[in-house]
């Protein structure tokens, strides 16, 4: 039996919104990322999903494409991070508040 | 090319002056200036164009048309020319800017090659705005304006200087902002019936009513809607109270140099384009509104004289009966009568040599005693003789004493403005409003009585003797200037008459055919 | 269907090949020197590569490659990248603004370490926009994006000990970061309706029947993918933080062409693969970007009233410029000659190109001199530095669009459109915000001509590079008034690529 | 047309006249210079008086002496049989060839003389006290030791220049300009002595008070050139005659633009504004405030101003244009009212005053009260003789009062003189003269001419105007009053004993002074000789030489529009004034106008003759100082201006400066809190801004989604 393709749908935007909620929610930086990444990949269930249901491989290739992106970006963040460590030692982003009005 | 070669000369100066040594700006500067003035004067008398510039009739003079550049339908020119509108202002400009120059040699010690070409620049701006026939040339120039002016008042100004420059700058451009806005939905409600922004252009279609309907507007409301907002923008340069705040401000902050061109020449741009744009694209509406248009004419000269009687700052008095005077123009130019129309514009330039001339007199003064304020000084008479002969006289002029440009101007305007079936009860307006010359007399006798006469005192710590004589003699060649056209208005007065006449004839046709 | 002459279509890429190539050719240098302080070799190299690429942009377009007399557009890879004129037009916007950003950063970069890396990813970034601008399917936009995206974030946080710089970089990132996954999700969701990426495909599958939420809800978050990379409320958040924070060079980089390129995409994807005919039923996002363009020019304006900090407020006013051109989208209604209101979108993009980054410029010479932050820093730095004042009032007077630049005639352009789309509010809009404009730039010139200078005011040598950099911004900003016409050749040309007719 | 009917009945001619003759003598060509040579000479003491003797003063009267001699010339002539002369000398508005003005409105503004008897002897007058005011100041202000003189010199030329082109305008805009210009020339000249507190205020007064008088004068004249199209006083289009044939029914009047109301309505309006400047000049109630305050000036800048110039210019133009007035029935009355009441008012001022030019100030506009009661009245002639005498014993007495001013060190109190007639016995004399002119004492100037203002004035009322008779009864009670308050000054200043060390010994006075009060004193004595109304009956009316001059009588050419009986039959006609006349002889009421003055010369003799006269008015009370207040009209008038004007001006100052400005600084400082909250949104918590990201996506996404359709 497969699964119906709205079922994808659902769970991706399930996934979406945890990472929103992540992000929204959690102050260290880490986190953050990490919830990105669940949005990122609430993308990718879609676009894996809706390749199968359309038959062809737009979606797969572009999603694969997706996967490298989001570990180019994790490493820019990851760099990032560390020295924002570096500079207020602490990775918490509520922190960084120099600047703001 | 002879209106090119004008602005590019002063221009250029400009910029030679701005970059050159403090050393030699001031006198650089006058020298620069001589050559617009001479420019203009050479086509003074060689002027051979006929009509006004935005009708049909009207034959430019010195015309030069090139084309800038195409945005969507609409060519944007080159276009400049001159009528027997614009001639006199535009002389009107250059001769107040070689005097306002010699006037700065004094006062002005600091940053000079700075306030030189800032002023150059001011005058090159001030020329583009009357030679332009092009809508877009035109607002190019007249944004222009705004930038030496900010710096004039800003950096050589008063004490308030900063907040007199920066309100100045903000009120008008808004000003001119709501008045772009209201030309525009003119040119948009005409739609494919004009392909350049030639103001010739824009008003024969307006007047042909080529005018269709925009933004859900009918032609005749897109025509109130936008002879609505033109008249807001210019009143605020005019200005007509209750949009005059600024001016009281910019005055007294500004040094007297720039007292004298804005007062001179900048409140002259308000009533230009009231003329070019509001009074003769769209008399109709002019004409219907007419009652409330001079009402604000006569609120202005009645207000602004009374304003005048509270203030003790010289400058005030003078940039509050600015404003009065200025509400003549406006009175004038509603009536559409040859007179009114002709006397409104013949005020413009009496107004800017008068008000210059006395602006320039009381920054005498105030070079000498170092206040301005009625009640610091008295008895000036008895140390600088000659400049109080020539302020009394210039008061005079104020007053529209007969034999002087301001009474032939206020006449003139009054017999236009009482004739005019356009606007309901003209007798009634014109009289209320002509009571200003009572009121304008009662705070320049009293000023001058209070700082001229009695004995001699002076609150700040400054020895004075007779002013410098380039000072005196500036002041002697506006006076001379002033007495000349109080003489012999007819100098002007014909090629004024010669630019407005075609505006009464079919404004007359048209409202006739209206009303 | 192409015509180059005798080159292959890829060539038309080669703007675009010109800035990859210098990027990895930095990074070859960097790699083999790894500590070089040889900066003018450095810039040397990014200079002559941003230059050639502007060469070959400015070629392409005068011999009007892509445009439909020479054959069309060149569509490469299988449609995925399409070289035509607005790519082009683009393409030497940005290719001006890193040459600009070069030499600038000659100057600013002056005794840093890394040079190299950051002129290779400042060329990186702008490969990634210049292939935005040729980018036809949403595969190679987001791609593309990201690869203006990343390095902008290591730019901004390009100076390590400099907390500022750190947290500009850190906002930037989780912002971008937070947009990007918006942005995808939006992507994956036009998927799931057409099954298709490619720009021209998805129109075609989207033109045929009854659409769902669904797309509605993608093309609103592809909105959100572009408003975070134009600065455009509500995802304008990093803006003020990442401008202010990051060196003023990347500032004006960042401000200027990463703006641009983040239009340019939105120009495409919207007419060629969402057009308002096919999507108007589940999202009119017309009236969509008319609300961001009122929202986003007004918060801005406004805010930008009140600041201290010179850069703080020209990121403000960099906000407000998106929300200008923003107009260019809102005005696309049916009325609208679409090409038109296109183009104004266009022009001012290049016209602000050159002005706001020659206002950075400015303040990246002041931050050289180690000028303050704050507006009253900058008090009496007309006696000591008057031409580079002088540049900076052209540049922010013709920001307000007072006639002394371009800057005048482009938000006329603006206004034009939005009447010609029949949109009175976006018009309203535009003419007070402008007004309102005046006051704060107002403020910093008032600074620096009118104000005494404080005792301690010095400063310290005319750095050449950041003079070059200047004089050419405000050279060309003032010939764009005279010479907008020029301008408007290209941009009514780029325009009717997407909008033919 | 009517004024050609009216001049060949009344002048018995059957020829056909021409209205104005231009003639070609070369004497009216020379007219212009008449004023010319006084300005001639304001601009070279000006310029040049530093470095002349006597500061300029010679040019001066040079120049009068010049205009004096063109003048008379103009008179003989005109005696002789010349005719009148009317010519447009200069175009102010559309001069040029081909104009466009013209073009256009039809019209231009021009400048031109226009001399007939009535300018002709004006000019005379004119030009003869301000010869002798010239002579006068050598010895008042040179022999003084006066600063300043060129400036003086300077505004007695620009004054008298003013005063004569006024004169012999030809319109009413030129009468406007000159009329203005003699304003500020008495400006000048009262505030002379610029560096005392006085003067300058005096000055101020008296050019705001005739300015607001001016400005009902100038809008007149923009309505009468708004009705009319031109403002000429004579001719076939000037505009008295377009108004006489506008109101006459057998004529087709055509071009006359009234805004909405009847003709005569307007026309009434039109003279009550033009009256607002006469009233304004000619010091009659309530604008009269300003002459008292003038006596501030040297004094004989106030001979000049209330003999001959300033306050004569508002009765003169009523002559001018008497043509007008003469249709208006209801402005008549209100002239002779406004006559006769100010001439009783300013009477009982003086009554009580204690300086000698005070008490001049309130005759003169007592005096000038008879002119516009003689006008008001119908008696046309009667008011230019008032005006002639007037002009005479005026200039007398002001001139006797400064030789006494001189002498007694510019003290005026006459309570500190007394018994001055032994030691100036020449000024004594003269003054003398002019007092019993002043007073109306037989066979003195002013008894013939002030007789005949009242019989006038009496006959018009009788047939039929009782207000007139109102007007009458003022002027008669004047008469007694005049003959007191004149005595008083008299006895006061002359007789008894002095009362001071300086009026023991007076200064003495030289032939400067002299002169020209022992020409006006002979004047005064046989002025009357021009018109002796009272003896009409009895020598034959062709003997009323001013009668005769004003009516044409002696010209070749026939005056017609411009001539007395011209004007007699414009007030008698139907559309005119409709004035009657009452068949009275002249000699009964002229006997009791002398038995009037004759009793108030008594009362004074009465009163103040004493060797050691007492002030006799302290007995009045609180009237006194009623009187000796003016009546509180300066003070209301002053209330108007500071305590009325000056605060609401200062109200609306604050009014401008709180509301006004302050709506745009308002507009200013909301846009700055705006931007502050915008500012706030930017809290620099990065979550707070994926938060409200976050939430302006939702926010979007309800909005569009209900639009859409997606739930």
């Amino acid at each position: 039996m497969t699964v119906s393709v709205e079922w994808y749908l659902l769970l991706s935007a399930a996934v979406f919104c945890v990472g929103l909620f992540g992000i929204l929610v959690r102050q260290n930086a880490l986190m953050f990322l990490m919830s990105v990444e669940l949005m990122l990949n609430a993308g990718n269930i879609n676009l894996v999903a809706f390749a199968l249901y359309w038959g062809n491989l737009t979606g797969q290739v572009f999603a694969l494409f997706l996967i490298g992106i989001a570990a180019a970006e994790v490493a820019v963040g990851l760099g990032i991070i560390l020295v924002l460590n570096r500079n207020f030692d602490d990775i918490d982003v509520t922190e960084a508040t120099t600047m703001r009005w | 090319m002879i209106v090119e070669a004008v602005l590019a000369v002063t221009l250029t100066g400009a910029l030679l002056v701005a970059v050159g040594p403090d050393r030699y700006a001031a006198k650089l500067a006058t020298v620069v200036s001589v050559l617009p003035l001479a420019g203009s004067l050479w086509m003074w008398t060689e002027y051979a164009g006929e009509g006004n510039a935005l009708l049909e009739s009207g034959e430019v003079a010195f015309q030069t048309t090139v084309e800038w550049l195409t945005l969507g339908q609409y060519t944007l020119q080159w276009y400049v020319g001159v009528d027997g509108i614009s001639l006199p202002l535009l002389v009107l400009t250059t001769v107040l800017t070689t005097l306002a120059l010699v006037s700065s040699w004094t006062p002005i010690d600091e940053r000079q090659s700075q306030f030189y070409g800032l002023m150059l620049l001011l005058e090159t701006a001030l020329i583009g705005v009357f030679v332009s026939l092009d809508f877009f040339l035109w607002f190019v120039f007249w944004e222009g304006v705004l930038i030496p002016m900010y710096f004039l008042i800003a950096v050589w100004g008063g004490p308030r200087r900063k907040y007199a420059a920066i309100k100045f700058l903000v009120y008008t451009n808004i000003a001119s902002l709501i008045m772009f806005a209201g030309l525009f939905a003119l040119i948009f409600g005409l739609g494919d019936s004009i392909t350049t922004l030639s103001l010739p252009e824009i008003t024969q279609a307006v007047l042909a009513d080529e005018l269709g309907s925009f933004a859900g507007l009918e032609p005749d409301t897109l025509k109130m809607f936008a002879f609505f907002l033109l008249f807001l923008g210019f009143a605020v340069k005019v200005p007509l109270v209750p949009f005059h705040t600024w001016l009281p401000d910019a005055h007294v902050e500004a040094p007297t140099p720039v007292s004298v061109m804005l007062a001179g020449v900048l409140l002259k741009m308000g009533t230009y384009a009231l003329l070019r744009f509001n009074f003769t694209m769209l008399p109709d509406v002019a004409a219907d509104y007419a009652l409330l248009i001079a009402a604000f004419g006569v609120v202005s000269v009645i207000y602004g004289a009374v304003l005048a009687l509270a203030q003790r700052d010289m400058k005030r008095i003078v940039a509050y009966s600015s404003i009065s005077s200025m509400g003549y123009v406006i009175i004038g130019l509603i009536a559409y009568t040859p007179h009114g129309l002709g006397g409104a514009t013949f005020q413009m330039i009496s107004h800017g040599l008068i008000s210059g001339l006395l602006f320039m007199t009381v920054g005498v003064i105030y070079n000498a005693t170092h206040t301005r304020m009625v009640g610091d000084m008295s008895g000036l008479a008895n140390r600088m003789p000659w400049t109080v002969g020539i302020f009394i006289t210039g008061a005079f002029g104020y007053m529209g004493l007969p034999l002087m440009s301001g009474f032939a101007a206020e006449v003139l305007v009054f017999i236009g403005a009482f004739q005019t079936s356009v606007v309901p009860a003209a007798p009634l307006l014109t009289a209320l409003s002509m009571f200003g010359i009572v009121i304008v007399a009662g705070y320049l006798l009293w000023a001058m009585q209070q700082t001229l006469f009695g004995s001699f005192e002076l609150e700040t710590d400054y020895e004075i003797g007779p002013a410098p004589i380039h000072d005196v003699a500036s002041i002697g060649v506006l006076l001379g200037l002033v007495v000349l056209l109080g003489v012999a208005p007819d100098l002007i007065y014909e090629t004024i008459q010669d630019g407005v006449n075609p505006l009464v004839d079919f404004a007359g046709a048209a409202l006739t055919g209206g009303a | 269907m192409n015509d180059l002459g005798t080159l292959p279509d890829w060539a038309g890429l080669a703007p675009a090949l010109a800035l990859v190539g210098t990027a990895l050719l930095l990074f070859l240098y960097d790699m083999i020197e790894p500590d070089s302080q040889n900066n003018l070799l450095l810039a040397g190299i990014a200079g002559i590569g941003s230059l050639t690429a502007l060469g070959f942009a400015g070629w392409f377009l005068l011999a009007g490659t892509g445009q439909p007399d020479r054959g069309g557009a060149i569509e490469l890879f299988d449609g995925q990248l399409v070289v035509d004129a607005m790519a082009l037009f683009f393409m030497a916007i940005f290719a001006s603004v890193t040459l600009l950003v070069v030499v600038a950063s000659y100057d600013y970069l002056a005794g840093r370490a890394n040079q190299a890396a950051y002129y290779s990813l400042v060329m990186l970034a702008a490969t990634g926009m210049a292939v935005m601008a040729t980018a036809d399917s949403f595969v190679t936009a987001f791609i593309s994006l990201e690869l203006a995206s990343l390095p902008s974030y290591a730019l901004v946080a390009s100076l390590k000990q400099n907390q500022g710089s750190v947290e500009a970089g850190l906002k930037y990132f989780l912002v971008g970061a937070l947009s990007s996954a918006i942005f995808v999700y939006g992507i994956s969701l036009i998927y799931v309706e057409t099954g298709v990426l490619q720009f021209g495909e998805v129109a075609t599958a989207l033109a045929s029947g009854e659409l769902s939420g669904v797309v509605g809800l993608g093309i609103l978050f592809i909105i959100g993918g572009f408003a975070f990379k134009t600065a455009s409320v509500p995802f304008h958040f990093w803006a003020p933080e990442a401008y202010e924070g990051a060196p003023a060079p990347i500032s004006a980089f960042l401000s200027s062409a990463s703006k641009a390129a983040g239009f340019v995409l939105a120009f495409r994807v919207f007419l060629t693969a969402l057009p308002r005919g096919s999507v108007e039923g589940t999202l009119d996002w017309v009236i969509a970007f008319q609300v961001l363009a009122i929202v986003t020019m007004t918060v801005a304006n406004f805010a930008a009233l009140r600041q201290e900090k010179v850069k703080r407020m020209l990121a403000y006013s960099s906000v407000g410029h998106a929300g200008f051109v923003l107009i260019a989208l809102g005005a696309l209604t049916s009325e609208a000659n679409r090409s038109f209101v296109l183009g104004s979108g266009m022009a001012h993009l290049l016209v602000y190109g050159f002005m706001n980054t020659g206002a950075f410029l400015v303040i990246a010479l002041t931050e050289h001199w180690g000028i303050g932050r704050e507006i009253e820093d900058f008090n009496g730095l007309a006696t000591q530095a008057p031409f580079a004042c002088a540049a900076l009032t052209v540049f922010l007077f013709s920001l307000a669009g007072l006639p002394l630049g371009g800057g005048f005639l482009s938000k006329f352009y603006l206004l034009l459109a939005a009447i010609d789309g029949e949109v009175a509010l976006l018009a309203i809009a535009l003419v007070v915000n402008s007004a309102v404009s005046v006051f704060y730039y107002t403020r910093v010139v008032k600074a620096m001509w009118v104000e005494e200078p404080a005792d301690d005011l010095a400063i310290e040598g005319y750095p050449s590079g950041l003079y070059v950099a200047i004089t050419f911004a405000v050279v060309l900003t003032v010939l764009l008034l005279p010479g907008f016409g020029f301008v408007l050749e290209f941009t009514s040309t780029a325009a009717e690529t997407v909008v033919p007719g | 047309m009517m004024g050609t009917t009216a001049l060949t009945t009344l002048a018995g001619t059957a020829t056909v006249p021409q209205f104005i003759s231009l003639a070609t003598k070369d004497v009216f060509k020379l007219a212009p210079a008449i004023a010319l040579f006084p300005l001639a000479s304001f601009f070279i003491s000006l310029f040049l008086g530093k470095r002349m003797p006597k500061g300029g003063a010679l040019a001066g009267i040079a120049a009068t002496i010049a205009s004096l001699a063109l003048s008379v010339w103009l008179v003989i002539e005109l005696a002789i049989g010349g005719g009148t002369y009317q010519e447009t000398l200069y175009t102010f508005v559309g001069g040029a060839s081909d104009s466009a003005v013209v073009e256009h409105t039809g019209v231009e503004l021009t400048f031109g003389l226009l001399i007939d008897p009535l300018a002709a002897l004006m000019l005379v007058i004119v030009s003869l006290i301000s010869l002798l005011v010239h002579l006068f100041s050598l010895g008042y202000m040179n022999d003084e030791g006066e600063t300043g003189l060129p400036r003086y010199y300077a505004g007695l030329g620009l004054f008298t220049f003013s005063m004569l082109a006024f004169v012999y305008s030809d319109n009413l805009l030129m009468a406007f300009v000159f009329f203005e210009l003699v304003g500020v020339c008495s400006y000048l000249l009262i505030g002379f002595w610029f560096r005392e507190d006085a003067p300058p205020s005096a000055a101020k007064k008296a050019f705001l008070i005739t300015r607001f008088g001016d400005y009902f004068f100038l809008i007149g004249v923009v309505a009468i050139f708004a009705t009319f199209g031109t403002t000429a006083f004579a001719g076939e289009n000037s505009f008295v005659t377009m108004a006489a044939d506008g109101l006459n029914p057998d004529v087709a009047a055509e071009g006359i633009d009234t805004p909405g109301v009847s003709e005569d309505t307007w026309f009434t309006v039109l003279g009550l504004l033009v009256l607002g400047g006469v009233v304004g000049k000619s010091a009659q109630f309530p604008l009269h405030t300003w002459l008292p305050d003038a006596m501030e000036g040297p004094t004989p800048v106030s001979a000049l101003i209330h003999a001959a110039t300033m306050v004569a210019a508002g009765v003169y133009l009523v002559a001018r244009m008497y043509g007008f007035f003469a249709l208006l029935p209801t402005v008549l009355a209100v002239i002779a009212l406004i006559g006769g009441f100010t001439a009783l008012f300013a009477a009982t001022m003086a009554l009580v005053k204690q300086e000698l030019k005070q008490v001049l100030a309130y005759s003169t506009i007592s005096q000038y009260g008879y002119m516009m009661l003689a006008l008001g009245g119908g008696g046309y002639v009667a008011g230019v003789f008032h005006l002639t005498t007037h002009a005479i014993f005026k200039a007398l007495l002001f001139l006797g009062a400064g030789s006494v001013i001189i002498a007694m060190h510019h003290n005026e109190n006459m309570w500190e003189m007394g018994g001055l007639k032994d030691r100036m016995p020449v000024t004594y004399a003269t003054f003398l003269a002019g007092s019993l002119a002043l007073a109306g004492i037989f066979p003195f100037a002013g008894f013939w001419s002030k007789d005949e203002v009242l019989f006038e004035t009496l006959a018009h009322g009788l047939g039929g105007s009782p207000i007139l008779l109102i007007a009458y009864g003022f002027g008669a009670l004047a008469v007694v009053l005049t003959g007191l308050y004149t005595f008083r000054m008299v006895f006061l200043t002359f007789h008894g004993e002095p009362r001071t060390d300086t009026a023991e010994d007076p200064e003495t006075v030289g032939w400067s002074v002299k002169l020209p009060l022992v020409v006006l004193g002979v004047l005064s004595v046989v002025g009357g000789v021009l018109n002796m109304g009272v003896l009409k009956d009895i020598i034959g009316e062709s003997n009323l030489f001013l009668h005769e001059w004003l009516d044409g009588a002696t010209m070749d050419t026939d005056l017609g529009a411009l001539s007395a009986s011209h004007y007699s039959e414009v007030l008698e006609a139907d559309y005119g004034a409709g004035y009657e006349v009452t068949d009275l002889s002249p000699l009964g009421p002229g006997v009791v106008a002398l038995v009037f003055a004759v009793v108030g010369v008594g009362a004074a003799w009465y009163l103040y003759s004493g060797a050691d006269p007492e002030p006799k008015m302290t007995r009045l009370g609180r009237v006194r100082t009623v009187l000796l207040r003016n009546y509180y009209q300066d003070e209301y008038q002053a209330w108007l201006a500071t305590g009325l004007t000056l605060p609401f001006s200062r109200i609306a100052d604050k009014f401008d400066r709180g509301l006004i400005d302050g709506i745009v600084n308002g507009i200013g400082t909301v846009s700055m809190v705006v931007g502050r909250q915008f500012r706030q949104i930017q809290t620099g918590v990065v979550t707070n801004y994926a938060a409200l990201l976050a939430f302006s996506l939702l926010l979007l996404l309800f909005a569009f989604g209900f639009v859409g359709g997606w739930f």
